[in-house]
């Protein structure tokens, strides 16, 4: 009965089979080095990473392949993705060696959950059907629940932890039920065949936006989107700090490619339907996260917000897609790829600003109150510039790489006829703009009350400035970027 | 060379910031000279965009043209006309003025002074040098950033109030004017330059909605009336160089933005909406100036002198003839000159008895007779005299508003008496009188550095006052042809 | 009534029981217990519903492993059972009025009518189908890609699990390899200089 | 050297003298100072008179400088016009103002006294006093030979800032640095108004040039304002006779002249008698092509002149500062000036305005004179018997009283009985009520020229009997005198040359000036620089009553301004020098009317209460109420502070309980279902 | 006559029961960890449901995959609750109240 199976091409698949491979051998030279050579995980976990990076590259394709039966797609959007992922992760990795040494917490087991992670966000990158979707997100959200447990004798660890589990499994409960209703109404589970059925129009509509209603609650819950937020403060804010930027960054790549291959490129007929549910999430959180975080006098938990309010902005991009039930293009283009600049852009950022709290933590230290930025600029005026460039860009405030980030988006949602919504969005953008003003005020007009010298390690200095940098780089000339998410997009299914 | 002279305005003191901010505040000799460095420099190099300028011509002129954001037809578009012109040279004058302003009194980061002025000043160039709104709108929001940091650094006691308020408050109108511009890029089916808006054609309902986007922005910048009391506040907050800066050059930006963006692109709605402005412009002139008349601190009242005279350019716009304009013009670089004059002047006193409220002083002139003659030379410009600059933009905005209705020109003229009423006010409790206390006794009278600038000041504002002429000159064409633009609707 | 509706309802009408008593058990073991009744009976539904493989590993998998690790770990834990039940009730009527909203939201909906499926006649297979073999058949080919994906989940699942819940303790025989393999020659014995004469602790008689 | 060279070196060479000894006082030095600037003065006034003979000639010129600056077609341009009217106050300004730099000499000889230890300012005070006076020298002379209204404002505004400088002077002084801010800011609501009339002008006639706007005046005439209705002419008329009045101290803005008298005496005689509070006699004349083409104007003028004219006389008789009567009698003297406008008899004022310059410089000249001998004393009631010691000053004085009193054959008489016979000629309305004013301020004026006089330099010598109650407030003199050990009785002394000879110069004129009449009045003398309209006989029919100076004074002995005059000083005889107790019992008696004089009608109270106070009211209020209350309270942090109640409240949500946080999301999924079923 | 509403209804029914027992629950975090069970199960209800009336066997694979992620969830699920009873010696949801704001 087998006679007719075909190995499938493992080719597009490889950075994923090289991670995997390479996740063995963390393994078991964690098992045999770890108690003494700790610093062979992390080591091998960054080639890992930079090996995977390398292959996705070699192996990149203009062309979409579909493999594994039309499981698994390798498009330049995957490519990028991906590679973008690698990237966050590697720089979460340099940011927080410290940090987790400090703490004891760089046993082999986080490497290998960042492995597994990390894996965990390709496969849904890369995941064009359902099943392979859910599985990559619940890999990458269980291998995340333990990350945030890892440092187990904390109850802050622990109880975040376990508020992230439960409603992540809710979530994807929801999703899952969304999932069978899509399923039971178009009989696929591929995201092709879906998209198929939809455009022949045979299937009940009723029951597909049901199923709708929970595959976005479930989307939603990933992005951290009102009312799916509630996870984010209190994880991010639980978390050691190593891995709050890790769930602050690459998972929202993942989240952001999950959102667009669900809902774009499996339930496009549904748009008209799901944009407006993403246009009340999106104002929501724009409103609640800006909002809530002004509140807020734990940097982490502020900026927890902050990334709240970023999802609903980068949202605004990812509703625009479809203007008056018609499908343009041209407009979609610009509209998804804004998004997923905005994605991009806001990781790079992300990562600046937990690498601040990293960069000033030390050993049974965590600069984690907003009142330990105080003073920044009289004990480094370097790094407190670099600070200003990240809280500035949030802020959207050219010329850093955030203000273009708003700028598409916004362009988009005006494009598609939202400038209402384009103006509740920058009303409240400059109600965000008061926290990371407060941020700098912080750090250059208050005295410190933390004198110690920074005694971060010379790798963090350097990443750390480099993000900063490249935070002002990418916004002085941002169209690079800008035309690698078009291409992206442009070259995926 | 010729060719890139506007980019070469807005990049040196950005770029020549830098070298300032490595060289770290512990070495003062080395910053200092360095930034007066970078700051000659760059006055320098705006002189040829006067010398080489062609009256004649009503368009842009050193056009700098390339692609910035291909993705959205972005471009890096810089060039100047009349209207924008002299503002350049007026900013880096000031810049001049303002690093040797804070020579030795900034004791605190000196080179982080002197180098978030240098890239203020860069980004000043930048806005009036933009023809792309987006170039436009970066330039424009990136300014807060400097300025937002010199309030809060060098600040008052209150400053941390203030510099947040400030930001805010000019955040909100650039925000709306972000939408705007957005809306107007793909109304005009993908461009973002400046004068293809000028051309496009606009339905009045929208015309409107951008005009108030618009107004936001540069009103709250202006200041106009009622979004003004962030000025106030920032002013007493900030130190000299930033009152300097703010009152000299940043209150402009609102005001070109009027004759940049809101008059050319949405004239209709601009004409529709002129006595609105009108009726603001004027409360500016004439309730400012009572509020001024109350002030016990001196910066506060010359912010709100600013309020008030740029309450005139304001007026001058909204009047739509050439007099009104081109006196708004005239104001405003004269009020460049002038309010960083007082502001100066404020300021020299600060650093010597470190009050600012009026009852404090009493009888400077007779410790310092040299700056009490041009403390009272830059009141008499405050108040309009003529021969001096702050005479010609008034005189012609009066002249201007009374062509166009005669009550628009009385209440207008109000400000001959509240102007200098407040003014002389202040300078009769300040300079003149018995000798106040042993404050002021003590009072050493200007430093060479110090007689240096304020004399400086004082030949422009005299110069401009005896031979506008030069001044109006290069205008002429570019605000002749603004008129017969916003003349045609767009309907 | 045909015999297949029969155990439908009976089925169901105990798996509906149950789950209720799940969420409202007074004690957790009871909870689970009934937890496992409702699985046991769904299992039944999907013998129904001719999925015998999915039907016997509910059972076996689900039952057998999982539902026992719960058990395990409830007995393990020393819970207060006293304090578990307060202020349920206090939450009902909001329960209800949200649960009733999204049960008869969902009942609408599913309610058939815009169902074209269910006018679909259930299939006719074949008496030699073996669901397990054709599940087994796509499950090695087709979803070869999911199948290791899972595999890679449940050694994640091992490995958080050992992470947070192992501790070294100090009576423990197990090996290290990691110490083995690090161990140095020099490591293995010690030279202790030692002094000829020693004098005693002095208060050697106060340790315990 | 061309006459566009002379022209342009009347006002360059005082301005250079201004720059060189305010700028290099030091180098300088005292002598350099006021040697430079009174040369500088000197050729100004030597080459007005080269002008003036080529102005005889017949060689009027209307010319530009320089463009200083265009706009919306208006040219605006720095030009001069030089005609009869022009020269001849070219002549006035120089000359009062040459003797006025000499005179200064002494004057300020000792000015450091007047300054407190250590101040810098008053180092070099003695050359910035030549500075200012040259500077305004030159700011007047540009008003007077402008040819446009800008430059006319320019030094309009000009002659205001050196005389709000040197009312303010002594800056130590509280009372001169209140008066130099009243005087600018009164001045200010004059030049509101003359500003407005410019703006119309500029508005309707499309230029600012004198020629190009007489040109238009007869269209000008036929056209109304366009928003609010009134005839043309006559807003711009009153518009600019608003600025004269701010600028000639006329009711009701006449409050600062008074209390400019704080100021140093030499620039009371230059600016505030002479020269500057003419500029709006002048400046109407200049304008005398538009007034005549609005009765309604001239009618203004006339009403505005007349209650000036004799209410501010009434004031003059109950002043006890010598320096304040003549003050006021200037602004009487203004007020005669005015009516004569108002009368469309413009040479007449203009006449009298250069006889009044001489006498009233004589006067205030004279009055500084007594003040230095009397140590700075102003208080007639301390002086008395001057007399026999000042015996230059006082016949000098009593020249300036006898023509400040319009008596024949002294100056005054000559223009002010023109005066009076003009409004009496005069038929626009008002004219009768400004008559009557006209002759009671005769009356009066008779009264308080010689008040001064008696009480100055004849009866008992007052100054001996106390010396320790200064009246004035004028510490700083006192301290400066007690350091020169000045106590106890001073025996007053005659001033030095330097003061004496410029009020013999002055006298002359003061006593001469008025035979020129016949020249200057009828022989057609300002030619076209004044027109008068033709339904404005009054200057014909005088022209054709006037038959000589000796003819006109035997008639003006025959008419009643005369007999009103001498009237007037035998009232002064008998209360001053025969009944010296009088006063007094008549003050008791009519102690209201009294009251009402010694507060000058209530106007300084008034102003204070209701416009400065009512300012700072309205701008606290505004201030306190709108920005602080209103947009900062209630917009700006009233938004901010419902944005931190917001914020609050999301701090509720997040309440850290895991049910509370499912729920949010089933309210999630059960909206959309529910928004969505449909 | 069974139809495949009959069991979508049930599923939905045990879909409601267990996220009404998600948040009525607030004691027991094991409780809550079961209804997550519960959840799961109506899910796969709906899955072999579905499967069985397309006649389409995906989605009995979709079952076995949730099953299998089931098991791994709970697992760490059960881990984590071990862990924090350790920390926290309790496991009512009311005490998991550290963070928030």
């Amino acid at each position: 009965m087998l006679n007719n199976f075909v190995m499938p091409d493992l080719y597009p698949a490889a950075p994923e089979i090289f991670l995997l491979l390479m996740s063995f051998l963390v393994l078991f030279v964690d098992l045999f080095f770890g108690a003494t050579h700790r610093w062979m995980a992390a080591m091998l976990t960054a080639v890992s990473l930079l090996g995977a990076a390398l292959i996705t590259l070699v192996t990149s394709d203009p062309q979409p392949v579909l493999t594994f039966s039309g499981m698994f797609i390798d498009d330049m959007l995957a490519d990028f993705l991906k590679l973008m992922t690698y990237f966050a992760v590697l720089m979460m990795l340099v940011y927080s060696r410290q940090y987790l040494a400090d703490r004891g917490l760089d046993k082999g087991e986080f490497y290998l959950l960042v492995i597994y992670a990390t894996l965990g966000m390709m496969i849904m990158i890369s995941a064009a059907n359902f099943l392979t979707m859910y599985l990559g997100l619940e890999l990458m959200s269980l291998s995340l629940y333990g990350l945030v447990a890892i440092d187990r004798n904390s109850t802050r660890c622990t109880e975040a932890a376990m508020k992230y589990f439960v409603l992540g499994a809710l979530a994807s409960g929801l999703l899952l039920y969304g999932m069978s209703m899509v399923y039971g109404a178009t009989g696929s589970l591929e995201l092709g065949g879906v998209a198929q059925a939809l455009y022949q129009g045979q299937s009940e509509k009723t029951v597909l936006v049901f199923g709708l209603v929970f595959i976005v609650a479930g989307i939603a819950f990933k992005l951290g989107l009102v009312p799916f937020h509630m996870w984010i403060p209190d994880v991010y804010h639980g978390a050691p700090t190593a891995v709050t930027m890790f769930i602050g960054s690459a998972p929202k790549l993942a989240a952001f490619a999950m959102a667009l291959r669900l809902l774009v490129y499996g339930l496009l007929g549904l748009a008209t339907d799901w944009q407006k549910m993403l246009l009340v999430m999106a104002v929501l959180s724009i409103a609640l996260g800006n909002l809530a975080a002004i509140a807020q006098t734990n940097i982490k938990r502020m900026l927890a917000y902050s990334a709240i309010s970023h999802m609903g902005y980068m949202v605004l991009g990812l509703m625009s897609g479809m203007v008056a039930g018609k499908i343009d293009p041209f407009t979609a283009t610009n509209a998804y790829s804004s998004a997923l600049y905005y994605t991009v852009a806001y990781v790079l950022m992300s990562l600046g600003a937990f690498g601040a709290v990293l960069l000033l933590s030390r050993a049974g230290y965590e600069a984690e109150n907003l009142e330990d930025f105080k003073g920044l600029n009289k004990r480094s005026p370097w790094f407190a510039a670099m600070m200003l460039i990240m809280m500035f860009s949030m802020a959207g405030i050219p010329f850093f790489i955030g203000f273009f980030a708003k700028f598409a988006v916004l362009l988009a949602a005006i494009k598609a006829g939202y400038v209402i919504v384009a103006v509740i969005a920058v009303m409240f953008s400059l109600i965000g703009a008061f926290y990371y003003l407060r941020v700098v005020k912080l750090m250059y007009f208050d005295a410190p009350v933390d004198s110690a010298p920074i005694t971060a390690g010379l790798d963090v200095r350097v990443l750390f400035s480099l993000n900063g940098l490249a935070v002002a780089g990418l916004g002085l000339f941002p169209n690079e970027v800008m035309m690698i998410c078009t291409t992206a997009l442009l070259r995926s299914v | 060379m010729n060719q890139q002279l506007l980019s070469l305005a807005i990049w040196l003191p950005i770029l020549g910031a830098v070298p300032v901010f490595w060289a770290g505040s512990d070495r003062r000799d080395l910053v200092r000279w360095l930034a007066l460095a970078v700051a000659v420099a760059g006055f320098l190099v705006t002189i040829p965009l006067y010398t080489g300028f062609d009256p004649k011509i009503a368009g842009m002129q050193f056009v700098e043209h390339a692609p910035w954001i291909p993705r959205f037809n972005v471009q890096y578009f810089l060039g100047v006309d009349g209207i924008s012109m002299p503002f350049i040279l007026l900013n880096a004058f000031i810049t001049v003025m303002v690093v040797l302003a804070g020579w030795d009194v900034i004791e605190e980061k000196q080179a982080q002074y002197m180098g978030a002025f240098l890239v203020m000043s860069g980004l000043m160039n930048g806005i009036f040098s933009a023809l792309d709104g987006v170039l436009f709108y970066v330039f424009f929001e990136a300014s807060l950033i400097p300025m937002y940091i010199i309030i809060g650094v060098w600040g008052g006691p209150n400053r941390v109030y203030a510099a947040i308020k400030f930001f805010l408050y000019t955040l909100l109108g650039s925000l709306l004017m972000l939408v705007a511009l957005i809306w107007l890029f793909l109304e005009s089916r993908g461009s973002f330059n400046i004068l293809d808006w000028h051309q496009l054609q606009i339905g009045m309902k929208p015309q409107i909605l951008i005009f108030i986007a618009f107004l936001v922005s540069f009103a709250v910048k202006v200041p106009m009336w009622p979004v003004h009391t962030w000025l106030p506040d920032a002013h007493v907050e900030a130190p000299t160089g930033g009152s300097v800066v703010l009152a000299a050059i940043a209150l402009k930006l609102g005001a070109y933005g009027f004759v940049r963006f809101s008059l050319p692109i949405v004239p209709d709605a601009a004409h529709y909406m002129a006595n609105f402005m009108i009726t603001l412009s004027l409360i500016a002139v004439v309730y400012i100036g009572f509020v001024a008349l109350v002030q016990t601190d001196m910066k506060k009242l010359i912010a709100y002198s600013s309020i008030s005279h740029m309450g005139f350019v304001t007026l001058g716009f909204f009047i739509f003839n050439q007099l009104g304009v081109e006196g708004a013009l005239v104001q405003m670089i004269s009020h460049g000159f002038v309010s960083a004059a007082m502001f100066l002047c404020v300021g020299v006193m600060y650093d010597r008895v470190h009050s600012r409220q009026i009852a404090d002083y009493g009888g400077v002139v007779h410790t310092m007779p040299k700056f009490a003659a041009l403390f009272v030379f830059f009141a008499m410009a405050n108040s309009g005299l003529p021969a001096t600059s702050g005479f010609v933009g008034e005189f012609m905005v009066i002249l201007g508003a009374i062509k166009a209705n005669f009550w628009l020109g009385f209440l207008a003229a109000t400000t001959l008496i509240l102007g200098a009423a407040y003014t002389l006010w202040m300078i009769k409790r300040v300079v003149y009188g018995p000798v106040g206390n042993h404050h002021v006794a003590e009072m050493q009278d200007l430093s060479s550095r110090e007689f240096l600038f304020l004399a400086l000041l004082a030949l422009c504002v005299l110069a401009m006052g005896l031979y506008p002429f030069p001044f109006t000159e290069v205008m002429h064409a570019s605000v002749d042809n603004l008129l017969k633009h916003v003349a045609v609707s767009k309907l | 009534m045909e015999f297949k509706t029969l155990l439908f309802y009976l089925f169901s009408t105990i798996t509906v029981i149950a789950a209720l008593r799940v969420i409202t058990a007074r004690n957790p073991v009871h909870a689970v217990l009934f937890l496992v009744l409702a699985f046991f009976n769904v299992a039944g539904l999907w013998m129904l519903l001719q999925a015998e493989f999915l039907s016997l590993a509910l059972v076996m998998v689900y039952v057998g492993a999982v539902m026992v690790l719960f058990l395990f770990v409830v007995m393990m834990l020393d819970i207060n059972i006293e304090r578990v039940r307060a202020g349920f009730w206090s939450n009902l009527p909001l329960g209800i009025v949200v649960g009733g909203l999204l049960a008869s939201e969902m009942a609408v909906v599913l309610s058939g009518k815009y169902f074209g499926l269910a006018n679909l006649p259930p299939q006719n297979l074949p008496a030699n189908y073996s669901n397990t073999k054709e599940l087994a058949r796509v499950l090695f080919t087709d979803y070869a890609y999911p199948f290791e994906v899972a595999s890679v989940i449940l050694l994640v699942a091992i490995i958080v699990a050992v992470m947070l819940t192992m501790r070294r303790r100090k009576d423990n025989k197990a090996m290290h390899s990691s110490d083995q393999i690090a161990v140095k020659a020099k490591d293995r014995m010690r030279i202790v200089k030692m002094a000829p004469e020693v004098d005693l602790p002095a208060s050697g008689g106060d340790k315990a | 050297m061309g006459m566009k060279t002379l022209y342009l070196l009347v006002p360059l060479a005082p301005l250079a003298g201004a720059i060189l000894a305010g700028f290099f006082a030091n180098l300088l030095g005292r002598t350099g100072a006021h040697t430079i600037t009174s040369i500088g003065v000197a050729i100004s006034f030597i080459v007005s008179v080269i002008i003036f003979q080529d102005v005889q000639a017949g060689h009027t010129f209307n010319g530009t400088v320089y463009q200083w600056m265009e706009s919306g077609g208006l040219k605006l341009e720095v030009g001069f016009m030089i005609d009869q009217l022009t020269v001849l106050m070219m002549l006035v300004v120089t000359f009062v103002s040459l003797m006025v730099h000499i005179y200064t000499i002494g004057y300020m000889a000792h000015d450091e006294d007047n300054w407190p230890e250590g101040s810098k300012a008053g180092t070099h005070s003695y050359q910035r006093f030549f500075s200012y006076i040259s500077l305004f020298t030159f700011s007047m002379l540009m008003l007077v030979m402008s040819n446009n209204f800008v430059q006319l404002f320019f030094g309009w505004e000009a002659v205001g800032l050196v005389s709000y400088l040197l009312i303010g002077f002594w800056s130590v002084r509280e009372t001169a640095i209140y008066a130099n801010l009243k005087a600018f800011l009164v001045n200010r609501v004059g030049d509101f108004g003359f500003l407005l009339g410019i703006g119309l002008v500029a508005a309707y006639a499309g230029s600012l040039d004198y020629v190009t706007v007489f040109g238009k005046a007869r269209e000008l005439a036929t056209m109304t304002e366009a928003v609010t209705g009134w005839p043309l002419i006559t807003a711009i008329c009153i518009c600019l006779f608003i600025g004269a009045m701010g600028k000639s101290a006329q009711f009701p803005l006449h409050v600062w002249l008074p209390d400019s008298m704080e100021g140093p005496t030499p620039i009371s005689a230059l600016i505030h008698a002479a020269t500057m509070v003419t500029a709006g006699i002048f400046m109407v004349s200049r304008m005398s092509p538009l007034f005549e083409l609005s009765d309604t104007a001239l009618s203004f003028v006339i009403v505005i002149g007349a209650i000036t004219t004799l209410f501010m006389a009434l004031i003059a008789i109950v002043q006890t500062d010598v320096k304040r009567v003549v003050a006021y009698s200037t602004l009487s003297q203004l007020g005669y000036m005015t009516m004569a406008l108002g009368a469309s008899a413009y040479s007449v004022a203009i006449f009298h305005l250069m006889t009044h310059a001489f006498f009233k410089a004589v006067l205030f000249l004279g009055a500084g004179s007594v003040i230095i001998a009397m140590h700075h004393e102003q208080d007639m009631r301390k002086m008395g018997g001057l007399r026999k010691y000042m015996p230059i000053t006082y016949a000098t004085m009593l020249i300036g009283a006898i023509a400040n009193a319009g008596l024949p054959p002294f100056a005054g008489f000559f223009s002010k009985d023109s005066i009076i016979e003009a409004v009496h000629l005069a038929n626009v309305p008002g004219a009768g009520f400004a008559y009557f004013c006209a002759l009671a301020a005769v009356f009066v004026g008779g009264l308080y020229s010689f008040r001064l006089i008696f009480f100055t330099f004849h009866g008992e010598e007052r100054f001996r009997n106390t010396h320790d109650d200064h009246g004035h407030g004028h510490d700083a003199h006192h301290d400066a005198h007690d350091d020169h050990g000045h106590h106890g009785p001073v025996e007053p002394h005659e001033s030095p040359k330097v003061v004496t000879l410029p009020l013999i110069l002055l006298a002359i004129p003061a006593i001469a000036s008025g035979w020129l009449i016949g020249t200057i009045l009828y022989g057609n003398w300002f030619g076209a620089a004044i027109s008068i309209a033709d339904v404005h006989k009054g200057m014909a029919t005088m022209a054709h009553e006037f038959h000589g100076i000796f003819g006109m004074m035997i008639h003006g002995v025959t008419t009643l301004p005369f007999w009103l005059a001498v009237s007037g000083a035998a009232t002064a005889w008998y209360l001053y020098i025969v009944k010296p107790d009088l006063p007094a019992v008549i003050k008791q008696k009519l102690a209201f009317p009294a009251m009402i004089l010694e507060e000058k009608y209530g106007f300084d109270r008034f102003n204070d209460w209701f416009f400065a106070g009512g300012a700072r009211g309205l701008g606290r209020g505004l201030w306190k109420g709108g920005d602080q209350v209103l947009i900062d309270g209630v917009m700006v942090n009233g938004s901010a502070g419902a944005v931190g109640w917001f914020a609050g409240l999301t701090g509720l949500i997040q309440s850290g309980r895991i049910y509370r946080y499912a729920l949010a999301m089933l309210f999630g999924v059960t909206a959309f279902l529910l928004l969505w079923r449909a | 006559m069974i139809s495949l509403s009959h069991y979508l209804i049930l599923a939905a029914i045990l879909f409601v029961i267990s996220v009404i027992g998600i948040f009525l629950n607030r004691k027991n975090l094991i409780v809550l960890l079961m209804a997550i069970e519960l959840m799961l199960l109506a899910v796969n209800l709906n899955f072999v449901a579905f499967s069985h009336y397309l006649n389409d066997l995906s989605g009995q694979l979709f079952v076995f995959f949730i099953l299998v992620v089931a098991a791994a969830e709970s697992g760490i699920g059960l881990a984590i609750l071990v862990v924090l009873f350790r920390n926290l010696s309790s496991i009512d949801v009311e005490d998991l109240d550290s963070l928030k704001g």
